[in-house]
């Protein structure tokens, strides 16, 4: 328990620092950038008639530190800025706060991503293990086959082929936007059903996309696992071939699950080409709005808040792994 | 002991153990590989009589794991049983038993115990719950008496049971695993025990008193147990018949001291020979010639040790040498029985 | 073994050419014993050739054609036109060095980093080997595209070079993780000990004793990078976030979907499938060549084939 | 010769993430081995024996003690002059199929140490290939036939032989024998043996052979000396044979009695015993005798106070334990 504590302090410790690297990088990079937007907008303020006084109040709301301040100092702002979870606010969405638009964007890419994911993983680790038993005969070759090519096309080219085949080819579903909207968001039917219609490719290609990679590592494990000596002697203690199969799924999962909640962390930054071939709502497409717009503050954000997520399911991983596995257990 | 007391000891042994265990016959398993068909059993002809130890011996890649998982109709991929019967208590054939009939006897009246650096267990459940298993897949109705016995097994192996019944796999060492495979092998009342090389990995006092505890459950149970090694000096020690295995044939058994008092194969005799021993003049040990065998060897018309026997002629080069009777129970397959080196 | 006789009389002249020569005599064996690794190896040399000559083929300036804007599947155009008639084909083939240069650089700067923190790393282990792996470890949490696309806002990916650079840079990670645990684990092996106690130098022990080993791994990671990078570099121009200085398929894609719509006019289409076409086409022939990288440099595999 | 004096191990183990263990490997162990003489460490696995090989090859460093190399002592030295010192003293493993790299060939890995030597002697690549078919020759091997080979051809004992081959390549002075025919077919393992002692006699290469099998320990010749090591420390030491033949220590005996007897051949020794208590790392130090928890002779004194190793009258026997006896335990021929 006390080797719990220490480990897990430790962690958090470490997953601390690193967010904060995170932080100074992209707090170097906005500095760094073509033109000091910082001082851009400052000047700009001031030219639309601002006091000076007036333009870095504003400039500090943005950005979380002023211009003329000396770099130790606004660096030294913005990370205290952070520690209160505050983003700054957003440039492009004038007088909103960076934290407000990436809380309304986050569902989106959660509610598309997980469901893709959480399909692909079910129906990618029974292929992986129907794979790996009959892997001699054709039915489970041409499984292993489909893999290997899913897993080998990139994901734009996944969204745009299915968008092609299933919009402009056959019809059958709506193409772009997260829901019609010629109607009225609201908790009704039609609009339920428009935001359902619009989420099947997009979710569709997540879940394809990531299929072929979990079929191929959990067959590799199943085999790994079936080579182990622990199942010919299950065998030879006439074990039942329920239980032998248990003990081999058990065994061949391990392994993936560290990557499946490892996924969980990639998800919020793992859409970026869905969102924007689809074009959903959601962080990935924010990230790419606000480099468009140039709005650095939502881009910094965006960013820190997709690196945080990775952090944590990294720390929730190394927890939760020793708890399944009795090998990491003290 | 002379020779005429010891022909009268094997009249009554013979006598009493007249049904045998295990009697497998004309057993032949080929291995598919790229270079072709390696025959790593071939005709092999062995009978386990009923509460007694057979020791087979043989060198790394001789077939002599092979042949037991033949036994078991267990035979591994790219492995094949081609021929053969395995007769169990004078009654059915192991090797044409429904799948379902095999797993209900693997287990429960065969036990085997796995060698010593193989993980036989679970990683992922603990020991009890492992029994469990195992009671449930045999139709054991009372578990808690299953449990109950396991316990008693272990204690009798020099364990703490409790903790042991508590612990995963990897909480256990080298020579505690070795005592749970044995419990494992015999908490279902088998009568019929395998070892494949269950000791070579233990340290000298760890397979000494494995070995000992083999024996005393041997006599109280009245177990037949096979062993496989290739360490001359467990089988010698522990077993009352030997089979020599050599290049997936045998070539020469009979009671443990007549084979090794009076070897009368060449392999055999020089297998004697090349063991350091901690008896005996050191000068006159001699290493075996040659290479041990590969594939190569299984794949000559003649007899199979040909390319490293000291006393060979034109002839064992054409034909092989069948398995025949010397003596009461004392069988060799050589052409140059009686030829000394 | 058959090759006995062979190998005795290779002998009397020169053991290392004989050693260098078995190597390219192995890999083409391994290469043509199976027709999908043969495949997959014309694929490759095919696209590697295209990179190679492909712009010397066209004038600089590509034609345009305005009377065969969008144009049909044709003799001339063989896989159509784009918005200003241009054939598809010619933009692939000279659009290809861009890709393929970017994308090679970048699995390169990923396998040589990645390789040699690595191998330093698993091999010293101590300090150097802590300090590898915090900047490892901050590598491998920081989603990569993610910050490529952060990147772009600052970075100017025009050259090749520059890509493939950054490529490299937040892709070495993975690599530099599997090279040091499976250094750690030669360690094990009484080999490294071995030379160790035999005075071999560190230089040797690691590029001569430990990297033959981890080759196979090496090779198949540089494949896979290259796809990784390929995918990488065409997706940043697909998105639009790099700005666009010469033609490549990334460029082309973008131009498909966001200015010709390609996805509701089917006119527009050959300009859209040209560049996946070619996608696709390079991933399969890396797919089908990736199953001989192994054989090429385990010499236990080698033997038996 | 070699000699060392008082060695002391320690090793820390994280065993888990807050607290460390500490295991005391080696208790002042003290040997000498002349040139062209051998020594015997036996033992169970985690005595320490292998760690005071593995002390004599540099490849750990002692906690306490001094090794003295042709009376120079190591730790005294620079790190270059100790380098070459101990490259006098060549380790060979345990495990043939994990000491040969599987990407070299023979001749690769023959001349990787050659190349070296040539160039401190001046000589060309002629010199290079002839001593690599000396050697060959000398460790038994066909030169023509191995030497474009990879290892994964070979079988055990040929890897073995290859493996002291290389060793000899850097012309040392000693070679520490680590359970090197543990892992080799029976039927070979009496040729590597030979071909231990034959280095011996040959080039006065002195030998520390370290092994769990006392039986293989006889068959490096007539004067070697057998050291017994429990729980790090050495519990008894003499000729070979006499400490098979007379033991004075419970444990030595212990171990003689595990030996297997060889039906029809052998027959075990009058006072044979098997020892049924399983070896446990034990939590805390003991005070007395190491093997008071396990000894079936043990009296209360022994788990107060601790023997030492004392010579006894000659000066190559020794042993420590309170109250010596010997014990008739070892297998004997039976005779036709």
């Amino acid at each position: 328990m006390k080797d719990f504590l220490i480990r897990l302090v430790w962690r958090i410790f470490s997953g601390i620092l690193m967010v904060l690297a995170v932080a100074s990088l992209t707090f170097f990079l906005v500095r760094m950038m073509p033109g000091d937007p910082v001082n851009a907008q400052y000047n700009q303020l001031i030219m639309q008639g601002m006091t000076p006084v007036q333009a870095e109040n504003q400039v500090k709301v943005m950005y979380g530190f002023i211009p003329k301040e000396p770099v130790g100092q606004q660096f030294v702002n913005y990370i205290l800025n952070l520690l209160h979870f505050d983003f700054g606010q957003s440039i492009s969405y004038e007088g909103v706060s960076v934290s407000h638009i990436i809380v309304s964007a986050a569902p989106w890419t959660l509610v598309l991503v997980f469901t893709g994911l959480i399909a692909s993983f079910l129906i990618g680790v029974l292929a992986g293990v129907i794979a790996a038993i009959k892997r001699s005969s054709p039915f489970g070759t041409s499984l292993t086959v489909s893999g290997s090519l899913l897993h080998g096309i990139p994901q734009f080219v996944m969204g745009l082929l299915l968008a092609y085949l299933f919009t402009t080819l056959w019809p059958l579903l709506p193409f772009g936007a997260p829901y019609d909207s010629s109607i009225d968001p609201g908790f009704n039917w039609p609009f339920i059903s428009s935001l359902f219609s619009h989420a099947v490719l997009p979710v569709f290609t997540y879940a394809l996309s990531s299929y072929g990679g979990w079929l191929l590592t959990m067959k590799s494990s199943v085999i790994t696992v079936l080579g182990d000596d622990f199942i010919l002697a299950s065998e030879i203690r006439g074990l039942k071939a329920s239980t032998r199969v248990g003990y081999i799924a058990h065994n061949a999962i391990l392994p993936l699950f560290t990557l499946f909640t490892l996924s969980i962390g990639f998800m919020f930054g793992g859409s970026v080409f869905i969102e924007n071939i689809f074009d959903y709502p959601g962080l990935g497409n924010l990230l790419l709005k606000s480099i468009d717009t140039r709005d650095y503050p939502l881009m910094s954000g965006a960013f820190l808040l997709i690196t945080i997520a990775v952090i944590l399911s990294n720390i929730i991983t190394d927890f939760l792994y020793s708890i399944v596995d009795p090998r990491i257990r003290r | 002991m002379t020779n005429a007391s010891s022909a009268n000891m094997e009249n009554v042994i013979e006598e009493k153990n007249q049904d045998m265990a295990i009697s497998a016959r004309n057993i032949n398993v080929v291995y598919s590989t790229p270079t072709g068909q390696i025959p790593a059993v071939r005709n092999v002809d062995i009978d386990l009589p009923k509460g007694s130890i057979t020791g087979i011996i043989g060198e790394s890649g001789s077939g002599k794991s092979t042949l037991i998982m033949a036994i078991m109709n267990a035979v591994t991929k790219p492995g094949k049983i081609e021929s053969g019967s395995v007769i169990l208590d004078g009654k059915e054939d192991m090797l044409k038993l429904s799948t379902e009939q095999q797993r209900k006897i693997r287990g429960k009246k065969i036990g085997f115990v796995f060698q010593a650096a193989q993980n036989s267990l679970n990683p992922l459940r603990r020991v009890g719950q492992q029994i469990l298993d195992l009671g449930r897949s045999h139709d054991v109705k009372d578990l808690r008496a299953l449990i109950k016995y396991a316990k008693e097994l272990l204690m009798r192996l020099g364990l703490d049971a409790d903790r042991v019944l508590a612990s995963y796999q990897h909480e256990l060492s080298g020579g505690m695993r070795q005592r749970v495979g044995i419990m494992f092998a015999l908490v279902l009342n088998a009568d019929i025990v395998f070892l494949d090389e269950s000791t070579t990995a233990l340290d000298m006092l760890s397979q000494a008193s494995v070995l000992e505890i083999i024996r005393e459950l041997q006599k109280e149970k009245k177990l037949t147990i096979a062993l496989v090694s290739h360490d001359i000096g467990v089988i010698a020690d522990l077993s009352e018949r030997i089979e020599i295995f050599y290049a997936g044939e045998i070539v020469e058994e009979g009671k443990t001291d007549d084979v090794l008092a009076n070897p009368q194969h060449p392999y055999t005799r020089g297998l004697i020979r090349a063991i350091p021993k901690i008896s005996g003049d050191i000068d006159s040990a001699e290493p075996l010639k040659g290479a041990s065998p590969d594939y190569k060897t299984y794949q000559q018309p003649g007899c199979l040790f040909y390319d490293r026997c000291p006393i060979r002629t034109d002839e064992c080069l054409k034909k092989r040498p069948d398995l025949t009777h010397i003596g009461k129970s004392h069988k060799v397959a050589c052409f140059r029985v009686g030829v000394h080196d | 073994m058959g090759t006995t006789s062979t190998m005795k009389s290779i002998k009397q002249f020169n053991p290392k050419a004989y050693q260098r020569q078995s190597f390219w005599r192995a890999a083409w064996k391994a290469i043509s014993r199976k027709p999908g690794r043969l495949v997959g190896f014309i694929i490759i040399v095919i696209f590697t050739l295209m990179a190679i000559v492909g712009p010397y083929l066209f004038p600089k300036e590509l034609p345009i054609d305005p009377n065969a804007i969008y144009a049909p599947l044709s003799w001339k155009y063989p896989l159509g036109t784009d918005f200003e008639g241009t054939s598809n084909l010619a933009l692939i083939i000279t659009g290809a060095r861009y890709v393929l240069l970017a994308a090679a650089l970048g699995a390169l700067f990923t396998v040589v980093f990645g390789t040699v923190l690595g191998l330093v790393a698993g091999y010293f282990l101590g300090w150097s080997d802590s300090v590898i792996m915090r900047i490892t470890d901050f590598f491998l949490t920081v989603p990569s595209f993610p910050l490529l696309v952060v990147l772009s806002t600052v970075w100017n990916f025009g050259h090749p070079l520059a890509m493939g650079f950054i490529l490299g840079i937040t892709g070495w990670g993975g690599m530099a993780r599997a090279v040091r645990s499976q250094t750690l684990s030669l360690r094990e092996r009484g080999f490294i000990e071995a030379a160790r106690g035999l005075g071999l130098s560190p230089f040797y022990i690691l590029f001569r004793e430990i990297l033959p080993n981890v080759s196979s791994y090496i090779g198949m990671n540089l494949l896979t990078s290259i796809t990784g990078c390929i995918y990488a570099e065409v997706g940043l121009f697909f998105l639009g976030v790099v700005p666009f200085h010469v033609n490549n398929w990334g460029v082309m894609l973008n131009m498909a979907v966001f200015s010709a719509g390609a996805m509701s006019s089917p006119s527009a289409l050959p300009y859209l499938l040209s560049p996946l076409l070619a996608l696709l086409i390079l991933t399969l022939g890396i797919v089908l060549f990736l199953d001989a990288v192994d054989e090429m440099f385990n010499p236990r595999l080698r033997e038996d084939a | 010769m070699i000699e060392i004096k008082n060695l002391e191990k320690y090793f820390t183990i994280k065993a888990k993430f807050s607290d460390r263990k500490i295991v005391h490997a080696v208790r002042r162990a003290s040997l000498t081995i002349p040139d062209g003489g051998a020594v015997s460490l036996i033992g169970e696995s985690g005595c320490g024996k292998t760690t005071i090989g593995r002390m004599l090859c540099g490849m750990e460093t002692p906690s306490e003690g001094t090794i003295i190399i042709n009376g120079q002592d190591i730790s005294k030295l620079r790190r270059g002059a100790r380098a070459r010192l101990l490259q006098k003293i060549q380790l060979i493993h345990q495990d043939p199929y994990q000491a040969l790299n599987p990407t070299h060939t023979i001749q690769q890995m023959m001349s990787a140490t050659l190349k070296k030597m040539a160039r401190q002697k001046k000589k060309g690549a002629e010199w290079i290939s002839q001593r690599t078919n000396e050697l060959l020759k000398l460790v038994g091997l066909d030169p023509s036939t191995i030497l474009f080979k990879y290892p994964h051809m070979l079988s055990g004992g040929q890897k073995q032989r290859v493996i002291i081959a290389r060793a000899l390549t850097v012309e040392p002075e000693m070679l520490v024998a680590d359970e090197v025919v543990s892992m080799i077919d029976v039927s070979l393992r009496l040729g590597i043996l030979k071909l231990l002692r034959s280095l011996r006699e040959k080039f006065n290469i002195s030998i520390l052979f370290i092994t769990h099998d006392i039986a293989s320990a006889r068959y490096l010749g007539s004067n070697t000396e057998l050291y017994v090591v429990y729980k790090g420390m050495i519990i008894e030491k003499g000729l070979t044979e006499q400490v098979i033949r007379q033991p004075h220590h419970p444990y030595t005996q212990a171990l003689l009695s595990a030996m297997p007897i060889l039906k029809g051949i052998e027959k075990p020794g009058k006072d044979r015993f098997v020892l049924t208590s399983q070896f446990r790392q034990s939590e805390e130090e003991q005070v007395g005798c190491l093997f008071a928890d396990r000894c079936p002779f043990s009296q209360p004194i022994c788990s107060e106070k601790r023997p030492e190793l004392i010579s006894q009258g000659n000066s190559t026997d020794a042993y420590a334990c309170f109250f010596p006896e010997i014990r008739d335990v070892a297998a004997v021929s039976v005779d036709h």
